[in-house]
């Protein structure tokens, strides 16, 4: 995915702007490792093997285990040693332990019980089995890959029915039209729900719930597609909103190859409380490395509300900011789906050649990340005729500039989630684009004092001026000074704030020693 | 055709009647599936039925490009427009003055999206300052007093605020229609203003790129504006509605 | 549905019915407009409609996109399929050996673009040695003698051709339809032949991206070949029909 | 127009290329001078102000009097004597003269009353004022245009409904849709007529008839559009067939701006006599330069049924020989509208590369000329989704390659002649693009020894051979060959054979000493 720099970009500029981005994540480092949430707390236990809902209920089991340990005023302390210490004492699973905990048939230890060797020991094979489960995962997704590899840029759709079942069908017709990759969208408002729901489900509104069960159907079922079509089709879902590492954990059990997953975005979007999406976010990533799931991150969302020519620079500098958190999560480039979309207004003379300047600039500044480019949406017409055509513009800069995971828009964006058919019809273009233009960007070059070369300096530069700015003042403050998608957040209030804690002195982390900088 | 308001679909020739359609069916590509489609049409009405294009999509499913004639027409003559569409929307100035005439205090507004709807570019092109297309928002207007409370708000929250700051009307956006999600949205609304006995004290309006005002009328709101409205075109209709209320109250 | 062999349009969910329409018209771009194409797919069977756009196209037009759903279902396992295109197709060197067992010479066919139409791309598909879609033309066929005369060939020449070559099929192509020249031309050939007797001297084929098996027939022609037609189809179908006859004429 | 090289095309081959042309065109033009046809009689009469149909019948008076005149075994002299000689002893006015000569109230003149001063005097004075009307027409679509430019290139869309009337309210809504050029596509077979119908006409196949009357209206209802919009809005029709030299003058005389007119097409595609085409040509260009008229070659029609990749070079050969014949013709560059089209099949590799290579070669090749670019029409499909895409690949590289006249392709181009929302589907797609696009072709350039500049030199090299080859056996003998387009016309036959003849030593050429080639 490397390409010769074709831009003339100064590359200490690229280097200060890396030294920046990781100067504003450091100075967060401490007070997020000092903390945990409840969705961490549940992300442990089920990356512990728990599972399920509570017995004759809907709440899942981590929910109430958590929110038990909650009542009792222990949650500082984490789940993870009393639980082990329980299965030390019981011998029973994990789960098991859980269920009685819930039902009232155990009782939570001492504290003084949760920190001996026994329970630590309990904890390092309970850990130690739930990367092999991730690992055994993501080898059999590797196994399925080979021989199987899909071209670049991978063509990436959502399926968004609400229904499960229905999103299946789509899926497959899909997986044989040419689609690459298949993001099973989910219901609107699910980011703000404090828990993942159970079982399959058929009745969400505008995507579907993502569910452990839910993941497993179509995993399976694109596992038989992969099978039959010859090539490797990835499924791709949401660890975002107020779940994130939670979501991780069952995208990992499950064989989910990619996650939208991004540091500010539950912030700045969802209004969520700041630093729960940073705790949340950095145990997610940590997950994901280890499962080697791509994650997907939301600068593409800035444009749809900000200007993409006033706001470009913003665009690059959350890139900087999500590649340096996500480095501190242990996460190689090549995990890093960057985000960033093709939203100049088109009414704009030469709107062409600002996208192909932003496109290219991102594919230079990150080489070596699978970066994700993302379709207009915001200028979109219900004239699907007009609509088809500007994603076809998007599907060419895509091919041009080198671009890893490409979004393909849909002609009936600005009308509803897409049929069956809409999505067939944006493969279809995409793929028609992607042969026709194959060999495109290698065949050309930018004039140095040029339009294109000259956009991207720009823009390049801004973001320094940018991050350099964000350092001075530091993220939070910068986000309540709305520096992102013309948003702002507050020091405090947002939702899940009490779901937020310092980990006391006792706080046992199953990971602690498991992720390290990625250098 | 005989009278020319009287109209119909025009392909190339006046009165030809030409549509094109596009649609999927649940069966393999192949003959079948295309005779099956050309029956379909004939079924729907459409006479000369082309199937210009049967690609097999995947899945088992087969899309389909067809055009036929449709002998269907409206009399233009007969077509009335809905009552907001026509209102002719005042300049800013315009509807502040016709306010200041009227009231003394400016007029509460709050607004939202309401429920899981995080859409909230159309209630901000609504009320926020900047406005929508060149055209202020009601933030703006010297006789309004807006609050936009923003996404995914409760509808509960929404009727506290309301309450909260005497307002007297309440804007409600929702974009996403998928599986009527806007219908159930909109409707708690009325349904919890109504329990609470509340619904007589506020101009109840709804927003959103698929809401009409008689889709916004059938689920008991004063008004529905669509894809497009401006700021000026609700400030409008605000003011005479609130006008024509506060004449007939004395 | 509860019968899955019963099918309608398909969106996102089965039985949806949803179908994308687009057409135009004749009225300036405007709600009276916009409403108008409403009450249109009203009255065309549409439920739940959604003009997704309406654009003002110059000249007094108003062209929309919608959306709507059709209630309309077919009955796939009733659906019959036209027993030209459930054919199966032989192969070349099966034609030519199914041929040769029955008879001494080859066929003799004569094809031709008559009339205005000067399409000769789909005749020479079937007929030139290169033949359509790695499918060899009847000319490369042992057993078929294949005359091309070209385009605009007036019906009257090619029926002097046919004769004179004492052919046993006429092959004609017809591309343009616009207000049905098509229709018009094919017909013409059918009169001209009857008016000579000749009608029941030859096989009459039709073919072109508008033709049907079954609007052939309506026309008096013995078959039709449409859209994406196959040399060794149409061969097959030959070299059945003459064997066939040869044996009811023994 | 004219661009700095990017292809780093060898300048002497494009020199020798025209070199060869001109030699394939010089051998023809004694043979062409030694020739009149009927249709080039029945100019001069139209050119000197004769029209309408015979008295009482549906036969243009032209025909009526050039039939007779043939039937007296005199038209080797020419019509332009007689009639000149008989309005001279008459008095009458060349209308009247013809009327009577048809209805026989007047006999044709002793061969000897032909070739007297005052027969030339008249002569000279019948085409000096022929002149002036063309030349009148051509000043004022010429007021029209100045301050109304179109911007480049021109977006040209066809109207065929075979209904006069229907056409102008198609071409209205075009034209505010931001139509720049409005082409009234011919009824199927009118090219093969061998008259011009009287009229305004509603009954065409796939086209509307073109007439006197028909291009009147039209144009009175463009000149309309064109004030009411401020964007001048060109007509065009077609020369083409075997009435060229008849319709350039009812072209030049009702305001037309270009014509559809090739030196080949006829032959190749309409199996019409050789030396028929070539002298009906002549005649027709050499009224189009002095209309000011911009004339359309029809190379792009060889891709429909030759393969656009093998055939390319093709395609550039034909371009210079309908270049030198022009040339001959009197015509400068700047009114030479040569064809080319983007017919690659769109399931090869890299088809865009191949495009735009031909693209830019016709380009700078012909750097003066108003080039004129034919959309994707084999391969578009009933798929009209896809079919839009094509054109916006076909619009994209209109753009980047800087081409002049754009013919405007069609969604539903494989289905049925356009509808009126068609038409506007592909003017929006098309002006999006040329916005969007506006700098790119300024703003990259192709690697030396990349796809693009090595496809665009191949093809100049195969041209250069090619002409090598038709300079070598003769343009009649190549053609019977079938090297354009795949069809072979043997040296004799083809319609219209009976309506070449040659010239008598006694012939008046009315334009003798009014054309000379243009260097
Ligand atoms: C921007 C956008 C987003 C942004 C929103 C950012 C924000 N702060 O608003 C982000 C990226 C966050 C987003 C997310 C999602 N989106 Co979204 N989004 C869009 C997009 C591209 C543009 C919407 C927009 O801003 N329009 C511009 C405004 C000005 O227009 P408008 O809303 O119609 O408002 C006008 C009128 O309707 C009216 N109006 C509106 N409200 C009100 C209220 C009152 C009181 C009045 C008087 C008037 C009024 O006045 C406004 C001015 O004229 C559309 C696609 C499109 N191009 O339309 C999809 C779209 C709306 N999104 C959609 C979906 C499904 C989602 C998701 C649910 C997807 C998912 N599952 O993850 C998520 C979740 C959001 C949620 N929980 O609601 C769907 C909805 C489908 C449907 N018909 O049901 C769309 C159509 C895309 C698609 N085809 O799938 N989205
Ligand atoms: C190539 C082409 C031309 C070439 C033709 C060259 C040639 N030597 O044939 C040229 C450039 C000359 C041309 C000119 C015109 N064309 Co044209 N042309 C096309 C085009 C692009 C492709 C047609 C084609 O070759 N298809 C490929 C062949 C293989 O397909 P086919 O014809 O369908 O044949 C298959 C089957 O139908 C069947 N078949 C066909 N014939 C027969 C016969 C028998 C006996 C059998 C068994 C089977 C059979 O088998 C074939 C193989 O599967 C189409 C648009 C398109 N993409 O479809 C327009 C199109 C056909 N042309 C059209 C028109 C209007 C014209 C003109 C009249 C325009 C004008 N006024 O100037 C002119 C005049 C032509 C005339 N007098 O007929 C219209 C017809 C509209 C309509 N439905 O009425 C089309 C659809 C374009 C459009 N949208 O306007 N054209
Ligand atoms: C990182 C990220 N998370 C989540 C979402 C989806 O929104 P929601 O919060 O409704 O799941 C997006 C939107 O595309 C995104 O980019
Ligand atoms: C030069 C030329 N003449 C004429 C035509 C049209 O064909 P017809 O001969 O039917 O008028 C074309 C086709 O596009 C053409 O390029």
């Amino acid at each position: 995915m490397r390409q010769a720099g074709k831009l003339g970009l100064n590359q200490e500029t690229i280097g200060r702007c890396r030294t920046l981005a990781r100067r504003v994540v450091d100075v967060l480092m401490p007070d997020i490792r000092a903390r945990s949430t409840d969705s961490c707390e549940r992300a442990i236990l089920r990356f512990w093997g728990v599972e399920g809902p509570v017995a004759g209920s809907d709440v899942p089991l981590v929910n109430a285990v958590v929110d038990s340990l909650k009542r009792e005023g222990r949650i500082q302390g984490g789940v993870a040693a009393p639980v082990a210490a329980l299965m030390a004492a019981t011998g029973l699973e994990a789960g098991e332990v859980c269920a009685r905990l819930v039902a009232g048939d155990l009782a939570w230890p001492a504290s003084e019980a949760c920190v001996t060797h026994t329970v630590l020991d309990q904890a390092r094979r309970l850990t130690e089995a739930g990367f092999e489960r991730i690992r055994a995962a993501a080898a059999s997704r590797k196994d399925l890959e080979q021989g199987r590899e899909a071209p670049l840029p991978w063509l990436y759709v959502i399926v968004a029915t609400g229904n499960i079942h229905e999103d299946v069908k789509q899926a497959l017709s899909a997986a044989e039209a040419g689609a690459d990759c298949i993001a099973v969208i989910r219901s609107t408002a699910q980011s703000l729900l404090d828990y993942v729901p159970e079982g399959a489900t058929t009745e969400g509104f505008g995507g579907t719930y993502a569910t452990g069960e839910n993941f497993r159907i179509m995993r399976a079922a694109l596992n038989d597609a992969s099978q039959k079509l010859g090539r490797y089709v990835r499924l791709v879902n949401y660890a975002s909103g107020l779940c994130m590492p939670e979501i991780s954990v069952l995208a990992a059990r499950h064989g989910l190859d990619m996650l939208l997953n991004d540091c500010l975005y539950g912030i700045i979007f969802r209004d969520i409380h700041r630093m729960r999406t940073l705790v949340d976010q950095f145990l997610s990533r940590a997950i994901c490395a280890s499962a080697g799931i791509i994650i997907n991150t939301g600068e593409d969302n800035y444009l749809t509300t900000a200007d993409a020519i006033e706001a470009a620079h913003t665009v690059l500098a959350s890139q900087f900011i999500n590649e340096s958190f996500a480095l501190e999560a242990g996460m190689p480039p090549g995990l890093m789906g960057l985000g960033h979309a093709f939203e100049v207004d088109p009414a704009v003379e030469d709107s062409l050649l600002y996208e192909i300047a932003t496109a290219q600039l991102t594919r230079e500044v990150f080489p070596d990340s699978p970066i994700k480019f993302m379709p207009p949406t915001r200028y979109k017409s219900g004239d699907v005729f007009y609509s088809h055509v500007l994603d076809a513009m998007f599907n060419l800069t895509s091919v041009l500039t080198g671009q890893h995971i490409h979004l393909c828009g849909m002609p009936t964006e600005a009308i509803h989630t897409p049929f069956v058919h809409d999505r067939f019809i944006a493969i279809d273009s995409a793929r028609h684009i992607r042969r026709a233009a194959r060999s495109l960007g290698g065949d050309i070059s930018f004039a140095p004092d040029g339009f294109v070369a000259g956009r991207a300096r720009d823009v390049l530069q801004k973001a320094e001026k940018l991050l350099d700015d964000i350092a001075g003042v530091g993220l939070l403050k910068a986000l309540s000074d709305g520096v992102f998608a013309e948003t702002k957040r507050p020091p405090d209030g947002g939702r899940g704030a009490d779901g937020v804690f310092l980990r006391s002195e006792s706080y046992l982390d199953p990971f602690a020693g498991r992720t390290a900088r990625y250098d | 055709m005989t009278n020319s308001s009287i109209i119909g679909p025009y392909g190339d020739t006046l009165g030809d009647g030409q549509v094109q359609l596009s649609f999927t069916l649940p069966a393999p590509h192949g003959p079948k599936a295309e005779e099956a489609a050309k029956q379909l049409l004939a079924r729907m009405g459409f006479k000369d039925v082309r199937v210009a294009v049967s690609r097999d999509i995947g899945g088992g499913f087969t899309f389909f490009v067809a055009y036929g004639r449709t002998s269907q027409t409206v009399n233009l003559d007969e077509v009335t427009v809905d009552p907001v569409l026509e209102l002719e929307a005042l300049g800013m100035h315009e509807v502040d003055d016709l306010l200041a005439g009227e009231f003394e205090r400016p007029i509460v507004v709050v607004g939202a999206c309401i429920g899981s709807d995080a859409h909230t570019v159309g209630i901000d092109a609504i009320l926020n300052m900047k406005g929508f297309a060149g055209d202020y928002g009601l933030e703006r207007y010297h006789m309004f007093d807006a609050h936009n409370l923003g996404a995914q708000v409760e509808p509960e929250e929404l009727i506290r605020r309301a309450v909260e700051l005497d307002a007297s009307a309440i804007l409600v956006s929702q974009v996403v229609t998928q599986k009527d999600a806007h219908i159930h949205q909109l409707a708690r609304l009325v349904e919890l203003l109504e329990a609470e006995g509340l619904r007589d004290r506020f101009l109840l309006i709804a927003g959103g790129p698929y809401i009409s005002n008689a889709l916004a009328k059938e689920l008991g709101y004063d008004a529905g504006f669509g894809r497009g409205a401006k700021p000026s075109h609700v400030a409008t209709w605000i003011a005479r509605r609130m006008i024509e209320e506060e004449r007939t109250a004395d």
